[in-house]
């Protein structure tokens, strides 16, 4: 006779018998552990720009003495537009299809699906440490990712002190959509690229259908000069172009990033808990944004005359310090951290995050917080090019790129779901501010908004369980 | 019901009988008034039970069910709990640890003679054994002709777990109770001491011989009975009977006795360990439960 | 990161291993304790004679919870035989420990230490920590933290304390 | 690079500062709410959020989902 595994077996009998008088079932020395969830559904949206809704889970199924497999699916959908790169002015612009008004900043629309998948193994090598092994990989039209990561964790001076070290590398592959990377640092529209320098491309790009790069085929310029429609262009109307000779594969490029991490933790007090990390990170090849450009214009009367793509170095160097102290308050807990990163592209930022984890009792607890983020610009950060001038080696608009702060506020309330599960709303406020009018804007150009800055909230639903 | 004090003993105890056992009831305490109390408690659920569940009783819930001749029956609620966990106890067994399986006692009578049943005799009584062979969707039961439920396996234990709850829901005191051998302790008694158990050496009925249980807390059950076998040419044939094949389980221990959380789940684990015949001792050590098991 | 930075940070952290000691080695006397229980107060000198396992233990200890059926297995295994089993709580309060022993009840006898006087006075390293006290009251071994995998040789230490 | 003496001195402070935490003393260390990360699935959603909108990202930990939102 063959009786259902052991383990399963004397805890299905001790659930069943205790259930019949009525009674909890006493907790096994070798009960097979729940399966713990930890999932969430987030809804992101920004003030005319992205909205993005991702559903999220951690899924731990512990082996015992330690030992626990973790997979993290993620699904999420971006739709919406994004900033061009561009700059308002005060004509109308058109891109493709796309029509901006006077004054307004230049976005493209766009849809796309994320899916992604973590998984993580964490194995206790002896009482005093542990590893934790991961691969993840992520999918999307035009972005694919896939990566491992490992870390070890060393408990030292009666397990007050942790060592811990981690690395992780990644390689991933950009298809822009349109099938056609874009030459760096070339005019829109013109079969000769304004820099002598970068070889001009066989064909004017062509794109795709409306969900196409960025980059428009026909510009009427504000003085109503058409460019685009080169000789050797076919133009499309109604945007939807051809990708394209037809069988050609669709271009793309990739990248490689490598992150290594020191971390200290150590017990202060009964009280206080603390961590220092110091992260280096190295990324390298295709690092730029295939779908950005900077506007063109003219160096006395500041009109837009023109765009011409962006280009980033083909390597960064980031490092950055992280400090974390938990200081549990005689009923409440604070979480207060401070990072300073700094990486090879000139960007200098200093982040710091204040969580207060109000204890209500019986597990119910409400958790404001309040997060400072600063950054100073890259050095090839331009809000737009003067037409006719010597071209940087380097240039991006891209606003992520600017001097900009933002300024979070969150609130997460949260309350027990059954003996071991908790449900949570959460809440947050986000507002980035950057330079609107720079020394260095011409002409018509002071009369713009050149950095529009950005307003997002998010909601999410949190639900733990234990299965 | 007499309930008399031990002063040796530091305790009082309520003897009666019930379910055709000696039953009796150890309270750690000194309140005279409260011991009556709780023996007059005890004796009234487990006569309460016997009445409700016995085979004997023609008014039984039970005889009504085995006299239900294939028509449907609505369980009560106690009755339906039981039900499921006997539905579990089945699956949990791979089918054998089976209520239908008291008919073969048609057949078999072990009464240590020689009279082991023919073959086709068992074959024919099988013929009303097997619990896929009703229907049970709670709370509605159908129990085809000539088949009978038997909860031998689980009335004695579940009404020593119902009076050990009657009790704990009446008074915070260390009481043990005891029917024919099947035990709940709920707590320590004062001091923190435990309640001592001899446990029957089956070679010679009536003698504790196999060593005593210390225990604080938990449940006691034990399964097999020495003085029930049939013996013929040379082969001793224990009671406990394989619903598949309708023959005793070959190779199996005299007698296993387990220490669980309830009286109920020892029971069932004793019950279990029987099954296993030859495979009794590995299977209660993977459990990783207090037994004693005697061949 | 320059070299010398580098180098301190390793300094300290190295500095820092030092600072650990262990628990009380084998062979000393066990220290004395009288600490209260549930019904009444435990003493180790009323225990000489018999081969006690110490256990020190808390609510919010995770291998404390997987701990306690083991400890039941092994009092009613070896009761007869003369083994007690003292496992000394170290909650700052009395309902935390009650919360636990719900759940996980305890089949031995279960002592209350709120200021770890007696976790002191054993220099306990970690969560739990045992000590098995032979009968003449010196320490035999003694063990940190739990693991299903320690169970076989924890239980081979006690039947050789328990031997005559 | 002299910005990083600051992290030297740092740890030099945090380590030296340890006061002998007894093990029976650790019993609020041990709480989640006192955990460095006590809600990944929030932490990993802000992460993702704050790598797409910022130049700096990082620092926390290592590994996890690449994303082409840069």
């Amino acid at each position: 006779m063959q009786l259902e595994s052991r383990a399963y077996l004397r805890t299905a009998l001790a659930a069943a018998s205790c259930g019949l008088l009525g009674i909890a079932p006493h907790a096994m020395a070798d009960a097979p552990e729940p399966l713990q969830v930890d999932s969430a559904l987030l809804y992101y949206k920004e003030q005319d720009r992205v909205n993005v809704v991702e559903a999220t889970a951690n899924i731990k199924q512990p082996l015992g003495e330690g030992e626990a497999v973790t997979v993290t699916p993620t699904v999420d959908s971006i739709t919406g537009a994004s900033p061009t790169g561009a700059t308002s002015t005060d004509k109308a612009q058109s891109f493709g299809t796309d029509t901006t008004p006077a004054g307004k900043l230049p976005l493209k629309h766009f849809m796309d699906h994320r899916y992604a998948i973590g998984l993580s193994w964490e194995q206790p090598l002896d009482r005093l440490s542990k590893s934790v092994l991961g691969a993840d990989a992520s999918v999307e039209r035009d972005y694919n990712s896939i990566g491992v990561n490992g870390s070890l964790a060393q408990d030292f001076n009666n397990r007050l002190t942790t060592l811990s070290v981690g690395l992780a590398g990644s390689l991933d592959t950009i298809q822009p959509s349109g099938g056609i990377v874009p030459q760096g640092l070339t005019q829109l529209g013109t079969s000769s690229s304004a820099a002598a320098s970068t070889p001009t491309p066989s064909s004017s790009p062509v794109f795709e259908d409306s969900l196409t790069a960025v980059i428009p085929h026909a510009i009427t310029t504000a003085s109503g000069l058409v460019i685009g429609g080169g000789s050797s262009g076919s133009t499309t109307s109604g945007g939807s172009g051809t990708t394209g000779d037809i069988g050609t594969p669709r271009q793309s490029r990739s990248k490689q990033v490598i992150d290594g991490m020191v971390g200290l933790t150590q017990v202060i007090n009964r009280r206080t808990l603390m961590q220092l990390n110091y992260s280096l990170g190295i990324s390298s090849g295709y690092l730029t944004d295939p779908y950005k450009v900077l506007s063109l214009v003219d160096g006395t009367t500041g009109d837009t005359v023109g765009y011409i793509t962006e280009l980033r170095p083909d390597t960064r160097l980031r490092q950055s310090v992280y400090w974390q102290t938990v200081l549990h308050l005689p009923e409440d807990v604070i979480h207060l951290s401070y990072r300073y990163f700094w990486d090879d592209w000139g960007t200098r930022s200093h982040t710091v995050d204040l969580h207060y984890h109000f204890d209500l009792g019986h597990d119910f607890y409400l958790e404001p917080q309040a997060r400072y983020y600063t950054q100073s610009a890259a050095d090839f950060y331009h809000h737009s090019l003067v037409s006719g001038a010597p071209l940087p080696s380097y240039a991006s608009a891209d606003y992520r790129l600017a001097e900009m702060s933002s300024y979070t506020y969150g609130l997460k309330l949260a309350m027990p779901l059954g003996k071991d599960g908790e449900i949570s709303a959460r809440a947050t406020y986000m507002q980035q501010t950057g330079n609107s009018h720079p020394a260095d804007a011409i002409g018509v150009q002071r009369t713009q908004d050149l950095y529009p800055g950005l307003k997002a909230t998010t909601v999410q639903l949190g639900l733990s369980f234990k299965l | 019901m007499h309930c008399e004090r031990i002063e040796d003993g530091a305790y009082w105890r309520g003897s009666f009988t019930a379910m055709g056992s000696p039953c009796e009831i150890l309270i750690d305490s000194d309140d005279e008034r409260l011991a009556n109390t709780l023996c007059k408690l005890v004796r009234d659920e487990a006569l309460r039970i016997e009445h409700k569940y016995s085979r004997y009783r023609v008014d039984s819930v039970l005889s009504l069910i085995n006299a239900s001749r294939g028509h449907p029956v609505t369980a009560d609620a106690e009755t339906a709990q039981l039900l499921d966990y006997a539905e579990q106890c089945h699956r949990l067994s791979d089918g054998k640890f089976d209520i239908t399986s008291g008919v073969l006692r048609a057949v078999w009578r072990f009464d240590g003679s020689d009279r082991v049943p023919e073959a086709a005799a068992v074959a024919k009584v099988l013929e009303h054994v097997g619990w896929h062979k009703l229907q049970w969707r709670n709370p509605v039961l159908i129990l085809p002709e000539g088949m009978e439920l038997d909860l031998g396996g689980i009335g004695k234990e579940y009404a020593v777990d119902r009076c050990a709850l009657l009790c704990s829901q009446t008074a915070a005191v260390s009481a043990l109770i005891n029917f024919g051998g099947d035990i709940y302790i709920s707590g320590p008694r004062r001091g923190d001491q435990t309640w001592i158990i001899g446990i029957d050496d089956p070679h010679a009925a009536g003698t504790t011989g196999t060593g005593a249980l210390q225990l604080r807390r938990g449940g006691v059950a034990t399964s097999g009975d020495a003085r029930r076998f049939l013996m013929k040419d040379g082969v001793r044939y224990g009671h406990i009977l394989d619903p598949h094949s309708g023959w005793p389980v070959s190779g199996a221990p005299r007698s296993v006795t387990v220490v669980a959380q309830t009286c109920v789940e020892a029971g069932m684990l004793a019950t279990f360990a029987m099954l296993q015949g030859a495979r009794a001792e590995e299977f209660l050590r993977e459990q990783h439960v207090v037994h004693r098991c005697v061949r | 990161m320059s070299f010398s930075n580098a180098k301190a940070l390793l300094l300290i952290v190295l500095m820092c291993l030092t600072l650990s000691h262990g628990a009380l080695a084998a062979d000393t006397v066990a220290p004395s304790f009288s600490l209260s229980t549930e019904t009444g107060t435990v003493k180790l000198a009323d225990l000489k004679g018999k081969v006690v396992y110490l256990d020190f233990w808390a609510s919010w200890c995770p291998p404390c919870r997987k701990s306690f059926p083991w400890m039941n297995e092994m009092a009613q295994r070896y009761g007869q035989q003369d083994l007690v089993i003292v496992a000394v709580n170290v909650d700052k309060t009395r309902e935390l420990a009650a919360k636990f022993l719900h759940e996980v009840p305890a089949d031995f006898t279960v002592a209350y230490d709120p200021e770890g006087k007696v976790a002191d006075s054993y220099q306990v390293q970690g969560m739990p920590s045992s000590f098995i006290i032979d009968r003449s009251g010196h320490i035999q071994a003694s063990h940190i933290g739990f693991r299903e995998e320690d169970t076989a040789a924890l239980e081979g230490a006690l039947q050789r304390a328990l031997r005559p | 690079m002299r910005i990083l003496t600051v992290p030297a001195i740092l740890a030099a402070l945090l380590v030296s500062g340890c006061a002998e935490v007894k093990p029976w003393d650790r019993d609020l260390l041990a709480e989640k709410k006192m955990q460095l990360v006590p809600a990944p699935v929030d932490n990993g959603l802000d992460e993702h959020i704050f790598y797409s909108k910022e130049a700096a990202s990082g620092g926390q930990g290592v590994g996890g989902g690449g994303c082409g939102c840069n």
